[in-house]
């Protein structure tokens, strides 16, 4: 697919969008791309949750934050550059049988929050009431408050109170009024998933979580990003059986 | 000759209309995504992940690290167990491909487990031949010792034969200081063939934990970095031992292919190429013929030939 | 702490200022054009291609080959031998660079040449300290085989420890089983530190002729790519024998140099990495200190002590 | 220094212009640069020789084929990139002592050509009779032909015949009259050097051959490049002592 636009969201955090061919019918809220960087010296390609697709425009959107030599890379690569993109990939967020009349909260942090916003619009779609809480070290750093904002409410929390709740998400879900939430759907580091494993263990909310892994293949080949369920040791496959799991399920 | 046979080679159990199969461990049992990208039938073989006689869980995560043209693995021999390969993962590969030359990895902690897996496998009926796995770096018991003394090496290959009904390429680690002792050794055993080279024990560290990246600590490095030490050792063993020999170790194109072979190879597997481009293997494959006229190769099997039969002359 | 003290490590008979020296056979004798390139005086020592006790012609040449992130070389330990080594290139880098530490890098076809070359050089006065290269993939007589049996290795260690006047590093061979016998063994004979990895021994063949590219027909691999290789080995070591460790293989920038440290080193040597950058070495010293504010790392010295200290709580 | 041009001059061959700083005062005719490709795959700099120099527009001029990896990944970057030049290295062909009623012949072949016609140029401005004799395998391959006639004699040679002498270069040289050259200089595949050495052994010509080796520093540091002379076995290396040698001297 071709790059056609590459901009900075927040200090190393870019949305990059790719024109061209895919299939876009197979592309569901948290699915991801494996990404092809462009230079022969790298051996693996780069797991990206897909962040907003636009199957009329051909277009997906991915949203990364630099961290390594890789993301580095991509983000050097210039406009009109040809990126080799394997997917969509992966299980996705279960949205199938999510009713317009829920209540539905999602939970985010850092990275994390790409794909809620590709689901976000989707629920919304549905016509569920969305309530997403996110949060990011400082207010310099948030991205994608507009797009949750238009598709619900919006709660934010940085670790410095610059914006929003001063504290961790966790920290402020707990002040949240006890809300009967049908489904949540949690994307972000496993400090930040577990904390939603927890906080609505007691509830009958069903809970999702999208888990990172490293990954080889991306395909279910080679066993390389393997996740614990109840069932068993290293049973699941982050990328085929993932990266979604229930969260009951799910060992962090 | 046709451009087919140009291909075509004839090694124990493998009559192969290319040589070119994906590596062990990197093409789960052909039941992933990348069977979705193109017809597996294009293949002249697949050789299945490793099969312990028990399920195993592998080693912890993370299992993946990137070095410079490199990837280290430690997945740890993960697999469901040789009965539930046999019952549910071998019937579905060889119903949708039926003619698809199967290879089946083995692997044990012991001489008693291998032989026990290699038993069942080769009499399934599903498999052409076996891949004594005597070289994963990755698991703690066996695995590699197996590799790494020549007398347990020549034991347990042998046997293994005693019970195989199918040809037995070893696969050969390359963490030795004679490869060409352990490979005398196999086949003195009674190899059928040789499998080389598994992975090179690395390691890579974290700067922020200042700990391994690898939940394992060590784990087997693969990709082109490798790629001259694999030419390096197949060239040695080729000229030592009079077995045909599966070539894998940083294989990325025809021109890989054709240096393999020229360093002693009969047939190619190819593994890490697979993460950054999925259809590494029929891509090779069709520019095979292409790359050998332009260095004027007439067949594989007549390459084969001449660099195997021209040791004598070899200063 | 100022940021030279920062840089600063202390192993036996090198007193550093910082950890990064030139590593054998990819400086000469500091008599080449790098050494207009920048002040060697920024270097933390320079080790001097190898020594033998006669002049060696080297090995019949093409001698150099690129591979895939790495480079394999045959060079042979082509040196004018110690006595015109100690006449004409010492004498030079020691009055240019009077403070700067040299380490001599010595060879020998038999114990009797290496005990001889090591009198000799550790008597001048104009070295710090001796590496024993016992890891040589690129001679036909004694090179390897020296560091690839423990006992051999052993005995030569002592042999030269006996006669040497400086601290004496042994420089050990990656191509090994298990290169932690192979430093213990050292470590038994006396040695003051060891010296690693060497290259891995490898080979690239030419499509077109068919024939190995190089006229020594294998070489030995250096560069980024066997990084992950020389990790594991350092880490492994590191935690067997008490003895520092200059590491080297593949260091290109300051994080390399750390994932080093993290490993176990307590200094480090860069070779291929000067091929691209003439300036590597001052390249990697000057960043250094930025790498080491970022990853918290207060001072090489206080991180070998926090790696190498903290083995026992390693689980 | 900066890409300003690039452009074929026959099938597989290049033409490349840099502009930048450059140690131009050093640059002799015969001197090569050792170029850094502009990818980190690569561990090794590509050496080619200094095919034209101009000092006031500050730019040099390398002329290259494409024969591996390396040349190929050159051949495919843009007009504008930067490359890392380490040169001006190696000794140059000696004409400090050429005289300007000397008659010199220049045999090329090959890439063996661009570094004669930097030669060619200089000792054409010391006002020398100047005959050069190359050869190409055909007609379409043939590059420097204005360069060479601009600056004395040119004797061309293809292998088929297709345009000039039909035969190699050696074959050339035999048809043409004895002629009283004081100098000889070669450079191009190691047969054609060989065929310079043993015609003009027997006369009073000196013989200067430039060479070519497998270079890892090419500043003198790793022995990588040598060659025998008669007074020894790998007793010189091409990057420092060459690549120009007495052709009486060396051993090919
Ligand atoms: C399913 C999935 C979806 C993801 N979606 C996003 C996203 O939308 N936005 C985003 O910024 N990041 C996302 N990540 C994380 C992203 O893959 C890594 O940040 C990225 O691969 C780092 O590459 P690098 O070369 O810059 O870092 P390096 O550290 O140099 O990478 C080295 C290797 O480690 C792997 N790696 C490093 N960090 C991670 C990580 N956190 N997770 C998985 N592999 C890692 C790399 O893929 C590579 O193989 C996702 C990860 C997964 C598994
Ligand atoms: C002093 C000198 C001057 C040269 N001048 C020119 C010139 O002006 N124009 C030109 O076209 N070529 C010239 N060459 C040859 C040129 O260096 C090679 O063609 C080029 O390096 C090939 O690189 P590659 O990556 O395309 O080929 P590959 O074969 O992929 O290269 C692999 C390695 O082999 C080396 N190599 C391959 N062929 C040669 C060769 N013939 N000589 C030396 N090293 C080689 C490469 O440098 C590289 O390290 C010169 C060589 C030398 C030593
Ligand atoms: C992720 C991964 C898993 C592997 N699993 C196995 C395995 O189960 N059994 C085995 O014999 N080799 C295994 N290997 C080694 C490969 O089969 C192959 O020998 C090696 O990777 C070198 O080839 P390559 O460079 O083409 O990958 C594995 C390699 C990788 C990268
Ligand atoms: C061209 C070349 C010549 C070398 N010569 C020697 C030598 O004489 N003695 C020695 O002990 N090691 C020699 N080495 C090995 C290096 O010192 C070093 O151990 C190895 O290259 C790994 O480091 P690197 O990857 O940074 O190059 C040589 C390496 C190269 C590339
Ligand atoms: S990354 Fe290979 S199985 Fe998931
Ligand atoms: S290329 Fe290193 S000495 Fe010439």
């Amino acid at each position: 697919m071709r790059i056609i636009a590459q901009e900075e969201l927040a200090p190393s955090i870019y949305r990059i969008v790719l024109y061209g061919k895919f299939d876009y019918a197979q592309a569901r809220p948290g699915c991801f791309v494996m990404l092809k960087l462009p230079d022969g010296t790298y051996q693996l390609r780069r797991p990206l949750a897909i962040a907003a697709l636009a199957p009329l425009q051909e277009t997906i959107t991915l949203i990364y934050r630099v961290v390594g030599d890789g993301t580095h890379l991509l983000q050097q690569t210039a406009v009109g550059a040809q990126l080799n993109i394997l997917g969509p990939l992966g299980n996705g967020f279960p949205i199938e049988n999510v009713e317009s009349t829920e209540n539905v909260l999602l939970v985010g942090g850092g990275t994390g929050v790409p794909p809620l916003m590709l689901l976000a619009q989707a629920l919304k779609d549905k016509g569920c009431k969305v309530t997403t809480a996110i949060g990011f070290r400082t207010a310099a750093l948030i991205f994608g408050e507009k797009e949750f904002e238009d598709n619900g409410q919006l709660l934010l929390a940085t670790d410095d109170g610059s914006k929003g709740f001063q504290g961790n998400v966790g920290q402020l879900l707990a002040t949240q009024p006890e809300q009967t939430y049908t489904k949540v759907y949690a994307c972000g580091p496993n400090g930040l998933l577990q904390m939603v494993q927890t906080r609505f263990a007691g509830t009958t909310a069903e809970i999702y979580l999208s888990l990172e892994s490293r990954m080889a293949c991306g395909v279910g080949a080679c066993e390389g990003c393997v996740v614990s369920t109840k069932d068993g040791t290293y049973n699941k496959r982050v990328c085929v059986e993932g990266p979604v799991f229930n969260g009951r399920e799910v060992r962090l | 000759m046709t451009a087919a046979s140009r291909l075509a080679v004839e090694l124990p159990g493998l009559n192969l209309k290319n040589p070119v199969m994906p590596a062990s461990g990197c093409f789960g049992f052909g039941d992933n995504r990348y069977a979705e990208m193109f017809d597996l039938n294009e293949l002249g073989a697949i050789i299945i992940k490793a099969a312990t006689l028990k399920p195993r869980a592998g080693n912890p995560v993370p299992r993946i690290a990137e070095t410079t043209s490199g990837v280290l693995n430690a997945v740890g021999l993960q697999n469901p167990g040789v009965d539930v390969i046999l019952r549910e993962k071998l019937p579905v590969l060889h119903q949708k491909y039926p003619t698809l030359p199967v290879v089946a990895n083995i692997a044990g902690a012991t001489q008693a487990e291998y032989v026990e897996v290699a038993k069942r496998m080769s009499a399934s009926g599903m498999v052409s031949a076996l891949e004594l796995n005597i070289s994963c770096p990755n698991v703690h018991e066996g695995g590699m010792l197996f590799g790494t003394d020549p007398q347990i090496a020549q034991q347990l290959t042998k046997a293994v034969k005693e019970v195989s009904q199918v040809p037995v390429y070893v696969k050969l680690s390359p963490n030795v200081t004679d490869i060409v002792a352990i490979a005398q050794a196999v086949a003195a055993g009674g190899a059928d063939g040789l499998s080389m080279i598994n992975t090179l024990l690395g390691m890579r560290i974290d700067l922020n934990s200042r700990k391994p990246i690898l939940g394992n600590k060590t784990g087997g490095l693969s990709g082109p970095g490798i790629k001259p030490i694999a030419v390096r050792m197949i060239y040695q063993v080729s000229r030592a031992v009079d077995l045909p020999i599966i070539a894998m170790g940083g294989i990325e194109s025809a021109a890989d292919v054709l240096e393999m072979y020229m360093a002693g190879a009969s047939a190619v597997a190819i593994g890490t190429a697979h993460f950054n481009n999925p259809t590494a293997c029929p891509d090779i494959i069709k520019a095979l013929p292409s790359k050998m006229e332009d260095l004027k190769i007439n067949s594989l099997s007549e390459l084969i030939a001449e660099v195997r039969g021209g040791y004598p002359n070899d200063d």
